[in-house]
Order: C-alpha cells, then structure tokens, then sequence
C-alpha cells in the first residue's frame, strides 16, 4: 500500500509517502494510525490527537472504521484550509 | 470546467471562454479569492508575507469535479469552472476562481456559492502562512463547516 | 462606484482597479448580466436580434448610488461597483457588472445578489426586444419584485 | 415643471420631454395623470391603465398622492426591466 502525508502531518513524521505491504494485523485506518504511530516520534507527535487528522482511501474521504485493501493509496492529513 | 495550476488566470478571458457561444446563459456569478494580509489595508506592515498552497494533486482533481458535477446536478447551469491555485502567492494574488453560468441570476447566485463552501470543505488544499513571526499552518474554521453544512439541510430555493 | 456607459467593459480590469491595494480583501463575488437570446444554444436560428436599454440618466445614477450606500451601510464591504451599459446590446453582449469585494465571502456574495435584486427592481432601466416578429418592451417580473422583497425580510446571515 | 417620459409610455405619447407651469388644479401626481390624460389620445393610450405606472419626482419613486411643485421634475414609466 501507499500511504502519503500533508500539511503539518507530513512536517512532523518527516516523509511525503511511503510503500509498505498491509501488515497481517492492520484491517482498518485505526488499525493503521495505531501502527503508524509506533514506527518513531515524528510519527506519534503527528497522530498525536488523531480526531483532528483525516484520512481519505483512492481519493475519497473515509472513516476511521474503514477497511483497508493492500492496493491502496491512503493519504493522511490535517483539516482542508485551501479556496 | 476544472483546472489546478501554478500559473495565474486572467478572469475576463476566464468568463469569456465559459460563455462563448451561449447565448441562453443570462448571467455569471464568480468568486475570486485573494490572498489576504490578515491586517487591514491601514497597516503599514502587513503581518503576512506570503502563503504556499498545498495540496493533494490526485485527489484535488476528483474532488473538485464531485462538487462540480453536484452543483450541475443541482441547479441548472449552462456552464461552471473552478481554478484553484497551487505554490507560492503573496497578499492580493489570486487563489481561486468559481463561476457559475445559468439562464436565471439566483440558480448562479446559489451554485457559485454553494461551490465555494463545499470547496472550502472538501478540496485537498493546506495553506502555510509566511509572517515576521515565522511560518505556521493555517487552521480549519468552524465557520467553514457551517456554511458548508447549510447545503445538506437547507431546501433549495423554488426556481424563478 | 457606479459607472452607466455605453461602452463595453472588461471584468479583469474592472476587478483589478477595485482591489487594487487592498489586501483586507479576502474575496470578491461579481455578477455578469449577458443578453440571452431566449431561445436557448441548441436553436439555430434565435428569436432575438437585439436589446436596446433605455434608461432616465440623472435618476439611474442617484438610483445605483442609493442602493450601492445601502449595501455598503449592511454588510462590511472593502470595495464595491456598479456599472449598466445602455444603447443596443445584441446576444451574448455585457449588460451589467456589479462586484463586491469583503474580507469574507458570504458578505460578498449576500451584498452582490442584493445589489442585483435591488438593481433589477429599482433602477430606471428599460429593455426594448428586436425580434424577427418586430420590437417590444420586455415585461417586469414578479419574480423580481419577490427577490427583492426578501431583502427587507430577512435578518442578516450571522457574521463569520 | 418639467415632465418625462420613458420606454412604451413614450412611445404612446409621442413626446419624450414636456415643460409647462403646473395648472391650478393640479395638486398631486394622481391630479397630473388625470390633466395628462385629457391632452390627447396618446397621453389616454399611455396612462389607460395607470396602476402599472410608476412615478418618479426630483429622481425619488413617489406615490399617486405625492404633492407637486412648480419645480418639480415628474418622470412617468412602466416597470423598470434593467440589469
């Protein structure tokens, strides 16, 4: 899978996107969050309050219950400030 | 019409394009948004030097089309276009351009700003501010949410 | 500012002069009156040759700065502008521009489709429609005076 | 007074612009429709039915029991349809 980060979130874990293969035991996007935030500090300081973060699968925007596939693109971000 | 540049547009040439050989449209409404400098005209300082828009390319594009062909689906138009912008852009550039083309004023009037809150709300774009101070993300308002939320539990307005 | 010309105009320049140097704008929503010809794109051959816009001049300029003082004095407006062409306007010409220029979006976009109600039921302007069947003065709407009306009715949007 | 006149009203009437000393008996609009009317067959066509005129003086909608002055300039339309 591809996950990709921005804003203030890519910032602080230090990466734009990263490729991994789906571990066994991450089914969903709180799954995932969980995972992710256990790889370093960069990673727990930007899921630190994850009710702010959202997270969007193929484009659209997903709930955090989400099930997750190991061909998708998952992208993780603050809230939207653009227009 | 969608498109997602670093180049700025020019507005007249914008409508012109939209409008050009449709002469049932009876009006446009457009929104452009400026960089604002957050103090006022008044200050001699502006606190902010410059913002940097970024955004998520794959999904700006898919996004800004759903709400495009939401609004058409809506209201009924003749023609729309939305051009956001992406990088660097100092106060008074501008960052968006909407426009709504419609037989009837009110179905332009509604959908432009109907547009512009959904966009506000659902368009992959983060903006990082440049002042004296340093540079800091901007936040997420709750206004934002709230007129975009009008939408989902308002009626639209009966047809003219 | 209120500008009653014969001549075209182009709505990138006209946008440009009113933000000109202010960078307490956030957004500027502009309407764009067009001649429709009535009949819709698909036709071939549109029912209306021409509009020609008669108008009463001393009165439209009181008028227009009337309206354009009532919306500065509701909603907090950076710049404002209208301009009415008049003379003979074929399908597709540009009638009316009017621009709102606020730090916030919703103030222009309420301040833009109020100025456009009040201008469509308050300003001396007549529309004379050449048609393959001859000429005839175009009929007010109901619609219009109901558009309008909502202004008085209505309390303002809560401010951002 | 000074009196004018626009879109088909002028039309009906003939003449776009008038002057003349406002007549004794002519105190309101309502008084200057009914003189108007009296003039001639155009000033009857163009005032038959005067519910749908609107009246202006000195650049201000007025309504029918508006007083006149000498100095006044009454302007005399259908519905405005512009923008």
């Amino acid at each position: 899978m591809k996950i990709l980060y921005f804003a203030w979130l890519r910032q602080r874990i230090g990466v734009a996107a990263e490729e991994f293969d789906l571990p066994a035991d991450v089914t969903t996007i709180d799954d995932l969050v969980g995972y992710l935030t256990a790889k370093g500090p960069g990673y727990a300081k930007g899921f630190a309050e994850p009710q702010v973060i959202r997270a969007a699968v193929n484009y659209e925007y997903v709930p955090f219950d989400h099930k997750l596939s190991n061909n998708d693109e998952v992208a993780f971000f603050p809230p939207v400030t653009g227009g | 019409m969608i498109k997602v540049q670093q180049e700025d547009f020019d507005v007249s040439a914008e409508l012109a394009a939209l409008a050009a050989g449709n002469h049932g449209i009876g009006g446009i409404v457009s929104f452009v948004g400026l960089v604002r400098d957050l103090v006022g005209p008044d200050n001699a300082e502006p606190a902010l030097r410059a913002m940097t828009l970024e955004h998520y390319p794959a999904m700006t594009e898919k996004k800004l089309g759903d709400i495009e062909a939401q609004a058409n689906a809506r209201w009924p138009l003749e023609a729309s276009l939305i051009i956001h912008r992406y990088g660097r852009l100092e106060p008074g550039a501008q960052i968006v351009l909407v426009a709504c083309a419609a037989a009837h004023r009110q179905d332009a009037f509604d959908s432009c700003n109907f547009l512009m809150d959904w966009l506000k709300t659902e368009a992959p774009f983060w903006k990082l501010e440049e002042t004296e101070a340093g540079e800091d993300w901007v936040d997420s308002r709750a206004s934002d949410d709230a007129a975009a939320a009008r939408w989902q539990a308002k009626p639209d307005r009966a047809a003219e």
